[in-house]
């Protein structure tokens, strides 16, 4: 049954080292993230999270982890 | 059941609108001396998403407590509008945020916009109080009950502190719709 | 690249019911990645609940899945396991459902030992009935029912496990998301009944009532709060009040297992007379 | 001078409670009838009252009758789950004859079903829920003033007879909220159970000698009498296979048949010259008032007959109805459930039609005139 | 070779659900049922069966749905007591469609009663027990083989109809002791719940599109679904307030109410030409027939109709019944629950008399011969 | 002169119901002893139980008793005690009663810690229902429902109460009956939750079973098998299996009773406004 | 119903009648061609006292299957006799333990004393197999029964090892009965 | 209520040291006195207790602390 309808990404990819995908129609606008977020790498942008910085991300992925809702995810490029 | 005036406030589960409802709905029956009945969706567990609360005004007793026939019905997102606003009469009246609800749905009934989310956000500098000044808006709008009970109700209600920041929300909304609705 | 979450949640489904900044989406996120890494087949795994938002996540995963009555959730899952004794039987359950209305089932699942898998997601309050006080809510805080703060004394739901009997006892946090993990895939792979309380944040009903101004702000109080057991039993005696360890509390090791037991003594009275009344 | 309110009909009940001179509350939460539990948290502790929330619905019923038996007038509310689990120890409470009150606020479906929609549907398990032979008094009212004028006539009834008394609304109206009027103390009439005159040594707390309800002693007043769920003897002990228990049940039963004329209640609205009557309580009961009103306007003579005591059934009056009329209605949010009772008291003499509906909505007016047309 | 013993009722019942192909018992002790329990603890482990014994009814009620839900025929057994507390569990089962069979062995009074004493006073609570609306089969056997057959027919028609069934006997007849023939295995026909053919990924579990009894899978074969106590789509999802729900709910009903030819089940007994019939189950169906033949000894044209399914109740046999004796008499150990139901069919068409014993003893014939006369 | 127990028992109760050398009775004289040693005044006693032999005793005591339904005194007696907060309420359970169906009543009263007086008299098995397994049953032993032997693991009462935040455990014996009135005695002065365990012999349903030739037997296996805490702690660890202590095993002095906080609230709510949400 | 024989088994609670009963409903029914139904009273607690077990054979079904007109009672105690004698037939018999149950009730039925316990304790040397010296001594008055058949159900029922002791006890009672009665 | 009627008892009294008394309605004959009895003071008579020898005794009270059923007492005498 799993994986019938994919939500679609907005994806943060102008840099090198790492890409920010984001799911809005899943982001509930806790703000978890952002405020988890060491440096400050996220905002809100009114009810949903969005880059705003992506150059300063560490990569430590708190913000994915403790995402409840599957919104956010980051990954290391290649 | 001519008597009978309907109202739905509608929006997402934050913003207050279930208060909203029963605040009009003793305006004008506690502070004014209509009759009224107020009623509420429950979710499945009421977790934010769409939400409406409904006011039934009446001189005379209700016995169906649930809006069918809607005369005016205010929705502060376009989920909650699309929802619900197939109950509106023909010759009934959509009040929607202007700012936030973009496209109306097709429909005889009258469609008023107010920047009610920007007014509560930027006049008197707090959001939450959208649902107050949507109740002024509303009490212009429909005449259904005087400013004053409405004040009366929205001040029997409010956390202590906040009367005068609620009144000038009120008083917003009702200034806004006069102008607007140029009555 | 980045882990897969969707392979083990059943289309369409997200995004899940629970409001903006509940933890128990942190929580869930974790229980994927452990099914993921222990290898489980799905057709093998039931998840089942009792009643509450936590309760709610059966409904998501891609498992044999079992949304039951309130606080009747172990029962049901003993009826599972040990008519199917080699299948790998998950309990999620809240506070309320598996301390308060489920209490009994809790302590006897304990006793039993049956090899189940029991994560109570504790939110100290009834989040799905809007906000009631349940028997974890701290004293003094204020709730639906608790007007003027909470006057009941709650559980260590940890010790009361321990004292049921629980070969396997261990406590998380939606925070300590990271060890949490290591927690899940401890019980599961523990052979009788493991019991993890996982500490979870419900802002709609409890935070919000309690000055906790954010999601984030439960987060964080569960950092200060709770600290890894080895710190937590170097603190001087003093400094111990009002902080809870996290990590595995107690373990039995040879504690016989309920299924193994019951099903040996039906191979027992397989071979002729012996041991018959 | 009457306090003037908006309230729901949860909290009309609380206050109803609270009037009645209530002061034990022993609940666990359940949507939709949470608000009675959560308004009596604020109230009970001002009052010296107490408000506890148990770890069950069968703790809390069990609380209650404890909080009873010291001579409190006491209250649980719950709704279907919690009404099923409360089942046992209301039996207990009915045949050791400790009054209280139960509200059971009707949620959709069997199990968990609509938990936040309404339902009708329990309305035969008030009548049937425990096992055993039982009385049951169980009241239907339709509006919050009403709600809350019903609880306090479910505490006198509870008083009066010794026995539970069961208060069965729906969501809608539980949740409604309409203006009310909390009438002066004293301006309702409250009744409290009769306690006994006779020396402690002198005392049987199950005596049928002098009437169908006995004296009861609170504990703790000197009397010491024993309490037990098992069949018993006038002095409270048990017995077993004898006569007795025969005797004893019948009287627990007559407590309620042979009072009905006190304790039956209905509203009757425009019946005199019905042809078609309506037979409906809770928001049905709301529903088809509007529907009369319209088939009047059209010229359709229908009429309402409103059930505000719904246990013991009003057998005579539907009997006599049916004799008067082409045919009755009976909408109600179930599959069919009370309509079972009046095919029973009306006994063919006329049409009869069921209007079910458990989609999670109210049954509408429309629906109503609509099978009144049908019925003509 | 048919094996032939001298057992109990309840001992009885446990071989037949031996035959039926239970291999799973879940329970907790409560006289007068417990000698089910007893003799499954001694017969299940020898053919790899569960038997457990749980911390309570509720438990042992959800147990045994889980039981069920791997594919196991399951069964549990209590009294009164216990009989209240599984009601929210069995809605549970009634809701998700899970089949499984409870024995509830009647005993006297309501709460605790008379444990040791016969009663017959559960019947309505078997039809209206659990909250909601909900479908209701219950058999009543009243002679030892008898029992041993119903409760074959039991596990069929739950399997058959992917619904709990309930077998109501009374302490009399579960205690004493007759002559059974066990047959061999094979003479008695056995149904098994069907199973899906359709891939998982096409599986809905609560499908109504190929008739009233949709496919059910087994937890761990392959199919997975979810199955919850909310009201759901054809997906078994939950689903909130909908239409949806009406027809799953009408569906339920009717998996009962379209198939009762095949459900009903009953033994006339001389009624062609009667002028008196006596509507009698369990130990006062037995106690009726020897009345019967007392009466016919005397010239006096008595019947027997013997229900050995209750519920559904045999409307249409009942109304018929009705338009050719002079009166009905029903004997039952309660205090008049079942005559609501033939007086509700009867509507009026003959003389209705019960007779109603509470006291411990079974109601003999000579009461009954009695009363058969008084109608005459 | 002879302790005069007539003043303390119902007229024409006795013989009471309970079989031939059921210990009970044994115990029934130990409270007799101590409501008469602490001189209570009989009104102001209220004696509650649920169902089983055990539960029959209220039946006999001339106070104000209440036999409940199956597992519920305590919440029975939870009512009782928090409207009439100055009185003193005993309940009389089972194993099975207090610790099988009415084990979530039980450990709910420990975590309020009400000020109740709970005796369960424990002995091993369900007597009343004609001697089928309890919680408590030893594995092995032979029970009318475990014909092969039990393969159920069972509680430890006192470990049990202790995990669900019990003030006052303590366990004593039908044969150790002048100690047993020490341990009753103090478990009804301890302001709060108090439970005492108390060893007791079925030879009806239990000891026939399993080979105890006598009664006689069953009361020397106490002896044999029960020591004093003291006693029992001194033991090298080899010795102490199949031994098991009895005493006052735990005492939390200074927790909150229950009615104390809630009526402390009451008064706090008199003081205006003060405290009010 | 002449084909029916009612038989009540009373004595105090460990004595073994319900075993009794039970056996010689199975000689009947089991290894011999009649019906037989067999039924026990259970107290509230079945603690000691008085208990009875009834049996009732016959040729055709019994429906109704508790002992109203009882054809022959056995006593092995005094409370037992007194508590359950009254359901005999006006023609019935009651059998007594000769030293046990000293005084019989007045009654046109006939009273037949043997030395059942006496003869347990002494001829078969185990008291506790009066029961089965008293089924001895029922099969011999009744009749009902073939000797063979009683004794079948007898060493299907009893545990092993005591077939002999058990065998022989039935005997003594069929014996002791055949002689007093001269039959 | 209590003391309605107490139910007669049987003394032995021939020791001036000590008096017991026996209930016999109430004496179930389950043994306990007599089995722990350590100087065989007491006996059966077929199903109830009764004094064998009661110069033996030691007033050591085992009998009557452990017997269940209110039946046999032990006086020590002035
Ligand atoms: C028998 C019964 N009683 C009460 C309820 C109402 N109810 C639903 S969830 C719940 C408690 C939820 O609290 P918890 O278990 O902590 O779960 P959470 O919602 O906090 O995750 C209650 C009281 C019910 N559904 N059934
Ligand atoms: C709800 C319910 N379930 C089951 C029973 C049957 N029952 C009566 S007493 C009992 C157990 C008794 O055991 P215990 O509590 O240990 O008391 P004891 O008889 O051993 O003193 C049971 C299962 C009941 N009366 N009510
Ligand atoms: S944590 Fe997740 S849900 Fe919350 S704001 Fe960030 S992305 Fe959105
Ligand atoms: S990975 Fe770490 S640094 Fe990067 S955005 Fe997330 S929280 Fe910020
Ligand atoms: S109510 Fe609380 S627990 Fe429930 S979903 Fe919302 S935040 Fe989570
Ligand atoms: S059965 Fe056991 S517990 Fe009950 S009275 Fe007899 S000996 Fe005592
Ligand atoms: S202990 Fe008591 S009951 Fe037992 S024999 Fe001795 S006196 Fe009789
Ligand atoms: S007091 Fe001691 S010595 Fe005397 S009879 Fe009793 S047990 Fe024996
Ligand atoms: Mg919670
Ligand atoms: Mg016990």
């Amino acid at each position: 049954m799993a994986k019938e309808q994919a939500a679609e990404k907005i994806e943060a990819t102008e840099n090198p080292e790492v890409k920010i995908s984001i799911i809005p129609r899943y982001c509930k606008g806790c703000e978890i993230c952002v405020k988890l977020c060491p440096t400050q790498v996220l905002g809100m942008d009114v009810f949903k999270v969005k880059v705003v910085d992506i150059d300063k991300c560490t990569i430590c992925m708190a913000c994915e982890l403790r995402c409840p809702d599957f919104a956010i995810f980051v990954e290391k490029k290649k | 059941m001519s008597a009978r005036y309907e109202i739905r406030f509608s929006g997402s589960g934050g913003q207050g609108l279930i208060l909203a409802g029963v605040i009009f709905a003793e305006a004008a029956t506690i502070f004014d001396t209509k009759t009224a009945v107020q009623s509420q969706s429950y979710g499945p567990e009421a977790r934010g998403g769409a939400s409406k609360s409904e006011v039934i005004i009446s001189d005379k007793t209700i016995d169906f407590p649930k809006a069918t026939k809607i005369d005016l019905m205010l929705a502060l997102t376009p989920e909650a509008c699309m929802k619900y606003y197939k109950d509106i009469k023909p010759d009934g009246t959509l009040l929607v945020d202007e700012d936030f609800v973009k496209e109306t749905p097709k429909g005889t009934f009258k469609v008023i916009r107010l920047p009610i989310i920007r007014t509560a956000s930027e006049e008197i500098g707090k959001a939450f109080v959208a649902n107050i000044v949507a109740l002024g808006a509303i009490a212009a709008i429909t005449g259904q009950v005087s400013l004053e009970a409405v004040e009366k109700a929205v001040l029997s209600r409010v956390p202590k502190g906040t009367e005068d920041l609620n009144k000038k929300a009120l008083k917003a909304g009702y200034d806004l719709a006069k102008a607007r609705t140029n009555g | 690249m980045a882990f897969d979450y969707d392979q083990y949640i059943r289309g369409g489904k997200l995004p899940h019911i629970w409001c903006p900044g509940c933890t128990y989406g942190i929580v869930f996120k974790s229980i994927l990645r452990v099914v993921d890494s222990l290898k489980l087949n799905r057709d093998d795994i039931a998840m089942v609940s009792g009643i509450g938002c936590a309760s709610r996540l059966p409904g998501y995963v891609d498992f044999n899945t079992l949304h039951t009555t309130h606080g009747r959730a172990l029962p049901f899952a003993t009826g599972l396991k040990l008519a199917k004794p080699d299948k790998h039987v998950f309990v999620v359950s809240g506070d309320g459902d598996a301390t308060a209305i489920g209490g009994n089932h809790f302590i006897h699942a304990c006793r039993r030992n049956i090899d189940i898998t029991m994560l109570v997601f504790n939110n100290f309050i009834y989040g799905m009935t809007g906000g009631q006080h349940s028997p974890t809510t701290p004293s003094g805080h204020l709730a639906s029912t608790m007007p003027y703060g909470n006057v009941d004394p709650s559980f260590n739901i940890p010790e009361l496990a321990k004292g049921a009997g629980a070969s396997f006892v261990a406590r998380g946090t939606a925070y300590h998301a990271a060890g949490l993990d290591k927690l899940i895939s401890g019980a599961v792979q523990h052979k009788g009944f493991s019991v993890v309380e996982i500490i979870n944040a419900c802002p709609t009903t409890h935070g919000r009532r309690n000055k906790f101004k954010s999601p984030t702000d439960m987060l964080l109080w569960m950092k200060d709060t709770f600290l890894p057991a080895v710190a937590f039993d170097k603190l001087p005696a003093e400094k111990t009040a009002g902080k809870f360890p996290i990590g595995v509390l107690f373990k039995k090791e040879g504690a016989p297992e309920y299924c193994e037991t019951y099903y040996g003594l039906v191979e027992r009275l397989k071979k002729p007379r012996e041991g018959r009344a | 001078m009457a306090q003037v309110k908006l309230l729901q009909g949860n909290e009309a009940c609380a206050e109803g409670a609270l009037y009645a001179g209530c002061t034990f509350f022993g609940g666990y939460p359940i949507t939709p009838s949470t608000e009675v539990a959560e308004y009596l948290s604020r109230r009970l502790p001002l009052i010296g009252g107490v408000f506890i929330q148990m770890e069950d619905e069968i703790a809390a019923m069990a609380a209650v009758i404890g909080g009873s038996l010291t001579g409190r007038k006491a209250l649980t509310a719950t709704s279907g789950p919690g009404f099923s689990l409360k089942q046992e120890n209301m039996g207990f409470a009915m045949l050791t004859e400790i009054p209280c009150v139960i509200v059971n606020v009707m949620r959709g479906g069997p199990s968990t079903g609509v938990p936040t929609g309404p339902g009708q549907s329990d309305i035969m398990q008030c009548r049937w829920g425990t096992h055993g032979d039982h009385p049951a008094i169980c009241l239907t009212p339709a509006y919050v003033q009403e709600i809350f004028s019903e609880t306090v006539r479910a505490f006198n009834l509870s008083e009066r007879y010794r026995t539970p008394v069961i208060i069965a609304i729906d969501e809608v109206i539980a949740h409604m909220r309409e203006r009310i009027e909390i009438p002066d103390p004293g301006v309702l009439p409250l009744i409290n159970r009769t306690k006994p005159t006779c020396p402690p040594s002198e005392y049987l707390p199950y005596d049928d000698s002098k009437g169908d309800v006995p004296p009861m002693a609170n504990f703790f007043e000197g009397y010491r009498y024993h309490v037990t769920g098992l069949n018993h003897g006038t002095d409270g002990f048990p017995v077993n296979a004898s006569p007795r228990i025969h005797t004893d049940e019948l009287r627990l039963m007559r407590k309620v048949e042979s009072n009905k004329a006190e304790i039956i209640k209905y509203e009757e609205y425009l019946l005199e010259d019905a042809d078609v009557a309506i037979f409906a309580y809770g928001i049905s009961g709301r529903s088809a008032k509007t529907a009369v009103e319209a088939a009047r306007k059209e010229g359709i003579k229908a009429g309402l007959f409103r059930p505000l005591t719904i246990w013991p059934f009003p057998e005579k009056q539907i009997a006599d109805l049916s004799r008067h009329v082409k045919g009755i209605v009976v909408p109600e949010l179930s599959l069919g459930q009370i309509i079972f009772e009046v095919d029973r008291c009306a006994k063919g003499r006329c049409k009869l039609e069921g209007i079910y509906r458990v989609d999670g909505d109210p049954i509408n007016p429309a629906q109503i005139l609509a099978k009144v047309k049908e019925v003509m």
